[in-house]
């Protein structure tokens, strides 16, 4: 029997190593794994690369994984925001990497690591600092950025439904970068609201079949951090 | 006569009368969002949030908030009937593709080839937030900016070379301010509209690029 | 309002110019839209390229269509199968030009046309005569072929349930290669079984939103071609 | 002793008994399709077919055929339980992202370097047909080929170097034949397992490569 669901945070984060790239689901607050985030601090596991939309907020999740010094080098597309304080402390100190990718590029480069797509042009950013060194070619009348796939060592996410085969769906605007980065990482790792019975989920309505999930760990609505 | 400049909600709703029925239209973070406010239910334009959601609705009464459901802004916002959600890949293939007739975004600096700059102030600022400006000035139909003519200081924000790191090279079609609405055209700025008052020689004054009359 | 209903197939049809590029969907007759073939046949244009997965099989639908002489090129991945006769006769006597793409190279394509992508690079046919003259690249480790982004003028698909902004869904398999072609094409139209009020599609289970659809057809199951 | 080879079931059974639970899994047309008869419901493997199905189920009885259900063979299928469906780019995407842990295809003529034809016999077959076997191919993570030892003219189709136009370089890691089971190595092929009385010297003679015996 096929059965993805594991006991707790601590099973399902076992076995990340120091050096992994950790993609990080969620956009603001919403879809964010924050039990998983909190388990990986927990974990140890240290010199990471990160690839999330933001750079943290506050001192709690990412923000406080960073303040220990764990992450090494971080890749997203909205560096700065309200409160992202750990992060420019960080970063004017020379104490950690940035890379800053358009969103729509870093969904892309995540979409295609998943999808086996080695490198994609796109005219995003095309002309700006962003391409700046970048290949760059006229396709179909347009110049356009090479720019390469983007995978993962882990993928952190967070679902609202899933079974034991490790299928996912998500509520609302929470399906963000979650169900993309499913299917970009070697081990992929899921929080759910809500684990249901194998045949539940409307197969027409599956967002994320279960080929892309590998754990899957029940973390109730209630039981979200404040 | 008095020169009276629009306010911001004249600046949205003024954008707004010119979004017809059927547009899908993504709306940028800032006074672009206001936009929705002066678009009538009942003229269906489609506004997408890049975060996955296409049919935004009106913001919620705060006893209606689902924490799952925000726009790119990080506001709460609804879904109307006839939307859809979708993952990040698919919302952005939909801007990068070409499938939204408009973007509207805020601009620190509107050129008159229609370069856009609207993420980072100086080349040196190391860590600017870029979000999805970029794939959404370079992959939408149209992109129209809504913006103050000038800044604080009083600097044309509409010139003739961006001065600031560029979001997308000639994208920008059409430019809203609180002075004046102004098609981005291949000789440049042409006057479409003024604020009630101003005349072409103030505009002219409090812009630092060449302006033509339609 | 927005009302992306149509009354009927030659409505459906209308402006179709000669020389068009029409994508159509389906595998095998599942998720074919026979209907909207049919209409083609009738609405004249010539002088197609027609991208499909199939060339066709017996007499009817798609095969009609270049028996009579309408199809300057096919672009698909499995044209010889059981029936695929007149595709073989128009082949062999040099009146028709095919060009083979592997089926998920082909998907890939079009899913690049709708997503912006002008090229990517593929491992799929590296070494293999479906590559040969075309650029190849070292990325990752493996080598990869790239392929350009293949859009359509009109894309011709088949849904199970669809509303008047144009969100559709489909039935099991017949979701296929209509969910891609849909967001290739620049005028995408869609028969459907089943009409139904705005707000009673599952906004978690539209598969393609309205956004890729331009005019839909109501062809209940009933009036499916025997 | 008697020598007796497989019969096509008895090869689809031992390569299923090769397939462990939990593992994604894509059969091909043809002699590999009949794998998913040899194993056993309640051993979970998850059949994909790339028409969009992932978690196929067995032939279902002609009463209950939805005519919207086949597998990539056109034949009727089921879903099971915590099947989904999917388009044909996700479809394919999984398939060449590298997820499917095993592809199951039929062959033409399989190389000592794992080198796999199995599309078309000659460079002058102008209209061959390719369908999903370059994907399949060079995206799984592993490729088991399902063949007869031989042509029917008794011509080996296990070779030094294929002389039939190339599916995909160096793919196959195993190949199941009705003489014998072997791996794809470093140094060739590689004997696991033999029919029933067949001595290695008989192999050898059927087979137009060199063999190695583990």
């Amino acid at each position: 029997m096929i059965d993805k669901i594991v006991r707790g945070i601590a099973e399902a984060m076992a076995g990340i190593a120091d050096g992994s790239t950790i993609l990080l689901g969620g956009f603001g607050a919403v879809g964010q794994p924050d039990q998983l985030i909190d388990g990986l601090i927990e974990q140890g596991a240290r010199d990471l690369t990160i690839v999330a939309n933001n750079a943290g907020t506050g001192r709690t999740g990412l923000a406080r994984l960073m303040e220990l010094g764990r992450v090494r080098r971080i890749i997203c597309s909205f560096p700065r925001s309200v409160g992202s304080v750990v992060f420019e402390e960080l970063y004017r100190a020379g104490r950690i990497e940035l890379e800053i990718v358009p969103q729509g590029t870093l969904a892309e480069r995540m979409r295609a690591a998943g999808a086996g797509i080695g490198a994609f042009f796109t005219p995003t950013a095309y002309g700006t600092l962003l391409a700046r060194g970048k290949e760059t070619r006229e396709i179909g009348g347009r110049p356009q950025v090479l720019e390469y796939a983007l995978g993962g060592d882990v993928a952190l996410i967070e679902a609202w439904q899933a079974d034991r085969w490790g299928n996912l769906t998500y509520r609302k605007s929470g399906r963000n970068f979650n169900a993309v980065m499913a299917t970009a990482a070697t081990l992929t790792i899921a929080q759910t609201h809500h684990v249901v019975d194998l045949g539940a989920l409307d197969p027409e309505a599956i967002v994320t079949p279960g080929i892309y999930v590998d754990r899957v760990v029940l973390v109730p609505y209630g039981e979200r951090r404040a | 006569m008095d020169t009276t400049t629009w306010s911001r909600p004249q600046m949205a709703a003024r954008l707004a009368a010119d979004i017809p029925e059927g547009w899908y239209v993504n709306l940028g973070i800032g006074i672009p969002t206001m936009v929705a406010d002066h678009v009538p239910l009942e003229r269906e334009v489609v506004f997408q949030s890049e975060n996955g959601v296409l049919g935004m609705g009106p913001a919620p009464p705060s006893e209606q908030i689902d924490p799952w459901l925000i726009n790119a802004g990080k506001q709460p916002i609804t879904l109307r009937q006839g939307g859809a959600f979708v993952h990040h890949a698919d919302s952005f293939a939909m801007i990068r593709g070409g499938h939204l007739d408009l973007c509207v975004l805020g601009a620190f600096e509107v050129a008159q080839n229609g370069d856009l700059a609207n993420w980072a102030t100086s080349e040196n600022d190391t860590a600017p937030a870029i979000g999805g400006a970029m794939d959404l000035a370079a992959g939408s139909r149209r992109v129209w900016v809504l913006m103050e003519h000038t800044t604080k200081e009083g600097r044309s924000k509409l010139v003739r070379r961006c001065s600031y790191p560029l979001t997308a090279l000639g994208c920008v079609r059409r430019v809203y301010t609180n002075l004046a609405v102004l098609d981005v055209t291949e000789d440049g700025f042409t006057v479409l509209d003024l604020a009630p008052g101003l005349t072409r020689d103030e505009l002219a004054a409090k812009t630092d690029a060449p302006l033509h009359f339609a």
